[in-house]
């Protein structure tokens, strides 16, 4: 049962992730005036995920954490994948 | 169960026997294999094991494998008469069947409409479904088919039945109160006989107009004529009835006209009888005005003559096949002069001499075992699937012969 | 009892396992959602029009915001800096009261135009549009009521920070509060594209 | 051995009096205890049911109950069995009381998240006990809560959702517990390698109450939603869809029954070693195929939906995946058996009940896979089949296998012995009372008797009547094992440490144990959990 104590992380680098965030909030309201047909839900998602791996990694302090965290992550990504690409198996095949 | 010569039932039934015939070979040598170490292992012959392995790869690497295979083989033979379910062959007669609580009506591309489900012998038949209320399942085992009716989407199944014959139609998908109840068959014709019954016209049926009507839309499966307030007020002897409804919560008494009844039907919500749930259905343009005219007038006037053609019970249900109208013997006594004879019969082993009456004869067609007519042998099948108001018709019509 | 045990790395363990069950019973919503869409994509782009972007935006803002004062105040703690610590967690639960009365202004709004799930108004707008705003109100009432859990979590764990309960040696809870802070903010940068942006 | 005949463990020792000592403890096994109480007496509740259920079914037509108290009593039966008994009936009884012990711990990771977990269930409990009895109509939609007929009854709907969703928080605590515990909290020298197969399954069980539970937690608030405010979330003229609420029900029904039937299996997993003296053949092919059941568990819950109208590629798949969970499965089957090759064998009570269980569920499991066929599951879907089918596994497998923990673990808690004979009588009137109900439910059932028919037509009398007169045996078999049982655990006669001669931890301490398990000094393990060399069995 090793301690695993994390190092404080400077109020800089949060900072430089919080502006991070707002210009990507930014870029994404921006992005969804253009009209691209469905690729706009897509790239909607696609920086929402950037967003909120900034957010696990930097904020929620993942990247301090061992690795035991990390795979936890993965295994919930599977299993949310899982979940949401077999129920379009259905309705998208109906 | 029904022979099974139908294409459904022979593709679903190749499936099952291999399936179970694997798993039992499968649970045989595992209860053989059980058993036979646990008797020559056991602990008074062995004290101690004679073997102290922690595995074995190649082992383990035979039993990954091999049920790798077996249920391999059992996924794509499933999935291959699967198939065999989906494709309806081409050139198949079409029939739209509804479900609703608790009932199904079926309807034909002529426009007739019918609680079973008539279909001719030898031509593959698409019954399409759909629900108007919740969802049900058409379930035909003897066809080994089945297939949910979900509201606001449709579905089918079809089937080919070479012989004719009455076959048992289920709701499989659990429905409410009568989910039990909402039972019915496909009477598969001859070609000619369905030929004749689909050109019939529906008034040709000896049965009042407004009777059929409630029985097409399922109105039966939730209200009843015999007095019983089971899931929703009986419709026996509604006329100038005194009624406690609840309009818009505010509880009020009326009586029953067809003012009201017009409502009950085309917006039950509006005013609700006390002490029933807010289940009915409204019923809009699914039953036009014409039709509805004959309903409320049924359902106040009623008609003379017994609800259920007594006569024509004795014929469908194969009566004749055995009695005689006209005082002949056949396998069974004759109808003839049945009413007020007196007949010798066997009960429990004892003879004894009774007169013929209404009561006699619910006993002889329910449970015809329990009194046997002398010098005839105990034959005769027990019509316990007739309701009692079809008992009643025929018994009605028995006594009058 | 007699030896306590203490397992830091456990405790945050647990909690990052509940947010885990926590995005599961969100992506229960999104999985209708995502079907929904599919199946109805214009009617989701006239029914998102209908939302309001500016409140939408600034929500967002609030909510970033808010997962940033909740991270600084963790450094604050590891730092034994209370004063700010206790700040920063302040802030942060104005931030989640101005991001409710938000909300309050923009539902209070589409309320009063008809639109809340089995009114007549919607009915009549089709059944796309219908699916959208139910699913809207349930996954933005449900998100709302996980500010105001994770709001409160924050004012408890303030307070006792206040009383020196948690400290810059033992902060596990203030830790686990921001964790489900974060978690709050997470869901919501999902659904407001998700909701305001599909166009 | 005079000294403990007085020696009561955890059962007197504890920082509080009196029942307060108990309702207010964080012990693990005193909360494990609790839950033991709890699911005994749903169990019983949950039973007497399914006696009515059979009893209704004797003959067709109306015999003992109205149409609607059937389809109340099922229902009510099935939640009762599902979330109430089997669901929290091995992990949450045995995982508490075992789990830190077999891993060398003092307590699980979060005591008093467990305390409140058992709250959640209490309360959960209490609700739906509520919900059923105390008027304004018992929940008549099965325990699967199909919309649009759940929405539309009028019955306690609602509040019994709502119970639902307080039981499965009851669960993913405990699941949340049990992962934090095995990864943080195992003794030194408990490699991975030296788990016992009960905290391998325990571990994959946990992972599947955290990750598939939250789903029938937002199902269910669905239900409640819709229930209320009528929004139309599933119908079809409101964009909604009904199919889409039976993916939503079975992504986590389905894995639940994974939850259900796997700490089973490490029960089994524990209890056939000891009693073939030999260790477990495959060890890590257990353990690994425990963790696959519980993966690959997650992708097949369309399999419930072949006759709904799901689209035929869905199918493809998931009758594909379907077969594919059969493996793991067949795997333990195989090394069960094996492990009895050249063992010593002793057929004592917890011994036999594993031995039933592994025939009950391989005829569980193998009518399993007649429904994982596509072709052949349309005929038997929705039918008594189906029935038989899980009764097999739940109670045959499941019951079964809590019955083997039952008489293989209560002397090292009551530290006291039941008797052997009442135990073995018990154990045969069930095993063949047992297959007579069911085995005719399931035959009843490939005839097309539809379930959740209170009447049925005049061919499917002969089986059912079977049926009922075989859950009498059964009826018989249970109550000589629960009486067997609560004496011996009274007034049975003291037990050793270790009467099986097993090798896991929890052999190493007094029975029962005391408080903080293992004293001052924590153990350490040298030595994998099967491996009985020089280990000795008390005399009991
Ligand atoms: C403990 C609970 C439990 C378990 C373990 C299982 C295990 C399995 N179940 Fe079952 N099932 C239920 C509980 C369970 N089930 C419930 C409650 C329902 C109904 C819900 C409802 O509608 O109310 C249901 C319904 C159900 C259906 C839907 C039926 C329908 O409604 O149409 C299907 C279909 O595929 C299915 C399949 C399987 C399969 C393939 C397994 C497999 O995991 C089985 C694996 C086991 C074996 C295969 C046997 C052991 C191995 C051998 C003997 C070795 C030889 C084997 C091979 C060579 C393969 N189950
Ligand atoms: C763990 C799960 C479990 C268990 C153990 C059981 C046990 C039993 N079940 Fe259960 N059953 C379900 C889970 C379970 N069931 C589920 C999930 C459903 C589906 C519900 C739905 O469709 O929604 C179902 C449905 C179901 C049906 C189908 C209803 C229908 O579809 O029409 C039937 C019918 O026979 C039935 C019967 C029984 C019987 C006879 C028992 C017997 O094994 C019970 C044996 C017990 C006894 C006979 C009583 C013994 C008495 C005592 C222990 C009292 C002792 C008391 C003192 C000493 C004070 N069950
Ligand atoms: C799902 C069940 C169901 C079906 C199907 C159904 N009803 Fe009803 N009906 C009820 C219930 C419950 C009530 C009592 C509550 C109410 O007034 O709405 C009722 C009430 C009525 C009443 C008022 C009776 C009285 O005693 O005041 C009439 C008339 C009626 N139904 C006619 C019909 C007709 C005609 C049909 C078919 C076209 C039909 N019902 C189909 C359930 C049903
Ligand atoms: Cu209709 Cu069941
Ligand atoms: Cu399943």
């Amino acid at each position: 049962m090793s301690e695993h104590k994390h190092e404080p992380v400077p109020y800089r680098t949060f900072i430089l992730i919080w502006i991070a965030l707002l210009a990507l909030t930014a870029i994404t309201i921006a992005v969804s005036r253009v009209h691209l047909g469905p690729l706009n839900v897509w790239v909607a998602l696609g920086v929402a995920t950037l967003k909120s791996s900034l957010v696990l990694f930097f904020f929620m302090h993942l990247k301090q954490e061992t690795r035991l965290f990390r795979l936890g992550l993965l295994v919930l990504l599977v299993i949310l994948a899982i979940f949401i690409g077999m129920t379009f198996i259905d309705t998208l095949y109906r | 169960m029904n022979p099974l010569t139908n294409p459904t039932a022979q593709g679903v039934d190749a499936v099952l026997i291999y399936i179970f015939g694997v798993s039992l070979l499968l649970l045989l040598g595992i209860t053989v294999a059980t058993i036979y170490f646990v008797i020559k292992y056991r602990r008074s012959k062995y004290p101690e094991p004679t073997s102290e392995a922690h595995g074995s790869l190649w082992l383990e690497a035979v039993w990954t494998l091999l049920p790798t295979l077996i249920v391999l083989t059992m996924f794509w033979y499933g999935w291959t008469h699967y198939l065999g379910l989906r494709d309806v062959p081409a050139g198949a007669f079409e029939v739209k069947a509804n479900g609703r609580m608790w009932s199904w009506q079926f309807q034909y591309e002529n426009g007739r409409t019918s609680n079973k489900l008539y279909v001719p012998t030898g031509k593959p038949i698409k019954v399409k479904l759909t629900s108007s209320d919740v969802i049900h399942s058409f379930f035909m085992p003897g066809f080994r088919i089945k297939r949910d009716a979900v509201p606001g989407m449709e579905s089918y199944v079809w089937f080919q039945a070479p012989e004719t014959g009455s076959y048992d139609i289920f709701c499989a998908e659990y429905c409410g109160t009568g989910h039990a109840d909402m039972i019915t068959t496909a009477e598969v014709l001859s070609a000619e006989d369905f030929e004749r019954w689909y050109e019939k016209s529906a008034a040709a049926t000896g049965v009042a107009r407004g009777r059929e009507l409630l029985e097409e839309h399922g109105c039966l499966g939730c209200h009843s004529f015999d007095g019983s307030n089971s899931i929703a007020p009986t419709f026996g002897k509604l006329k100038g009835l005194e009624r406690e409804i609840s309009h818009e919560g505010l509880e009020q008494k009326i009586i029953v006209d067809a003012e009201y009844l017009r409502r009950a039907i085309r917006a039950p919500g509006a005013d609700l009888v006390e002490d029933f749930p807010p289940i009915m259905p409204a019923y809009g343009d699914e039953i036009s005005e014409t039709d509805l005219d004959e309903i409320i007038n049924y359902l106040l006037e009623g008609e003379s003559k017994p609800l259920i053609d007594g006569n024509k019970l004795i014929e469908e249900n194969g009566c004749l096949g055995c009695h005689s109208t006209d005082g002949s013997k056949l396998i069974g006594p004759s109808f003839k002069g049945l009413g007020g004879r007196s007949s010798e019969v066997k009960r429990d082993g004892q003879e004894l001499k009774l007169k013929v009456g209404a009561d006699y004869l619910r006993r002889a067609i329910r449970n015809p075992g329990h009194e046997i007519v002398a010098d005839y042998p105990a034959i005769m099948p027990a019509y316990d699937h007739l309701s009692d108001e079809e008992i009643e018709a025929i018994v009605e019509e028995l006594l009058k012969k | 009892m007699s030896i306590e045990h203490r397992d830091d790395t456990g405790d945050r363990f647990g909690m990052w396992l509940f947010l885990y069950t926590e995005v599961i019973l969100f992506s229960g919503l999104f999985i209708l959602y995502a079907v929904s869409l599919s199946r109805f994509p214009g009617d989701f782009a006239q029914g998102s029009h209908q939302l309001n972007i500016y409140l939408g935006s600034i929500n967002t803002i609030v909510l970033l915001t808010s997962s940033l004062t909740i991270a600084l105040a963790v450094s604050a703690i590891q730092m034994n800096r209370i004063r700010q610590c206790l700040t920063l967690c302040g802030v942060t639960v104005v931030l989640a009261l101005v991001f409710l009365v938000n909300k309050y202004f923009e539902w209070s709004a589409e309320i009063s135009h008809g639109i809340y799930p089995g009114s007549q108004h919607l009915a009549e707008m089709g059944a796309g549009v219908s699916a959208f705003f139910n699913l809207y109100y349930f996954t933005a009432g449900l998100h709302g009521l996980h500010v105001l859990i994770g709001g409160s979590l924050i004012g408890v764990v303030a307070v006792l920070t206040a009383r020196g309960k948690i400290t810059s040696e033992r902060y596990t809870l203030l830790e686990n509060s921001a964790l489900f802070w974060h978690l709050v903010d997470l869901v919501w940068i999902f659904l407001f594209p998700l909701y305001y942006l599909i166009l | 051995m005079s000294e403990s005949t007085t020696y009561t463990g955890f059962w007197q020792e504890s920082p509080r009096p009196g029942i307060l000592g108990w309702l207010l403890s964080t012990d693990h096994k005193r909360i494990g205890i609790m839950y033991l109480c709890c699911i005994t007496t749903m169990f019983i509740v949950g039973a007497c049911l399914g006696l009515a259920l059979r009893l209704e079914l004797i003959a067709p037509g109306v015999t003992v109950m109205t149409p609607q108290t059937y389809n109340a009593t099922f229902t009510v039966h099935g939640i009762i069995m599902i979330f109430m008994f089997l669901i929290p009936s091995i992990p949450a009884a045995f995982g508490n009381l075992l789990l830190p012990i077999q891993i060398g711990a003092r307590d699980v990771s979060f005591p008093k998240l467990n305390l409140i977990s058992w709250y959640c269930y209490v309360i959960g409990a209490i609700l739906a006990m509520f919900a059923i009895f105390g008027g304004g109509g018992a929940p008549d939609t099965g325990w699967t809560f199909y919309v649009p007929f759940s929405t539309q009854t009028s019955t306690n709907v609602s509040l019994v959702a709502f119970a639902a969703f307080m039981l499965g928080f009851s669960s993913i605590l405990t699941g949340i517990n049990f992962v934090t515990t095995v990864h943080r909290l195992r003794c030194k020298g408990l490699t991975w390698g030296r788990l016992p197969l009960f905290v391998w399954t325990l571990y994959a069980t946990a992972w599947v109450q955290v990750l598939a539970t939250p789903m029938i937690g937002i199902t269910l608030v669905l239900i409640i939603l819709e229930r209320t405010f009528g929004a139309g979330l599933f119908d079809a003229a409101r964009g909604g869809d009904p199919i889409l609420f039976q993916h939503l029900f079975w992504i986590y029904s389905h894995p639940a029954v994974y939850i259900m039937i796997l700490p089973g299996m490490g029960v089994i997993s524990e209890v056939i070693p000891t009693f073939a003296r030999k260790p477990l053949f495959g060890y890590w092919a257990m353990a690994l195929s425990s963790l696959a059941i519980a993966f690959a568990g997650s992708l097949v819950w369309g399999h419930h939906m072949y006759a709904s109208g799901m689209s035929d590629f869905a199918i493809l798949i998931f009758s594909f995946l379907t077969f594919i969970v059969a493996i793991p499965s067949a795997i333990k089957v195989f090394n069960w058996v094996s492990t009895l090759y050249k063992g010593s064998i002793e057929l004592a009570p917890p011994m036999l009940f594993a031995l039933a269980f592994i025939f009950n569920f391989a005829i569980g499991g193998l009518g399993g896979l007649a429904l994982g066929a596509a072709a052949s599951d349309i005929h038997l879907h929705d039918t008594t089949f189906v029935v038989g089918h899980f009764h097999y596994v739940m109670f045959g497998g499941g019951g079964f296998a809590l019955f083997a923990a039952l008489h293989y673990w209560l002397p090292k808690f009551t530290g006291r012995m039941y008797r052997h004979k009442p135990a073995v009588i018990s154990w045969a009137l069930l095993f063949v009372g047992f297959n007579i109900t069911y085995m005719a439910m399931q035959a009843v059932g490939i005839m097309g008797m539809p379930r959740r028919y209170y009447d049925y037509l005049p061919q499917f009398h002969t089986l059912n009547l079977i049926s009922t007169i075989g859950s009498w045996i059964l009826a018989v078999g249970l109550i000589i094992m629960f009486v067997n049982l609560w004496q011996g655990a009274r007034k049975g006669r003291p037990v050793g440490k270790n009467p099986w001669g097993a090798a896991t931890l929890e052999w190493t301490i007094p029975s029962p144990p005391p408080i903080e398990n293992f004293g001052a000094e924590d153990p350490v393990v040298t030595k994998g959990p099967y491996e009985f060399k020089g280990v000795v069995a008390d005399e009991y």
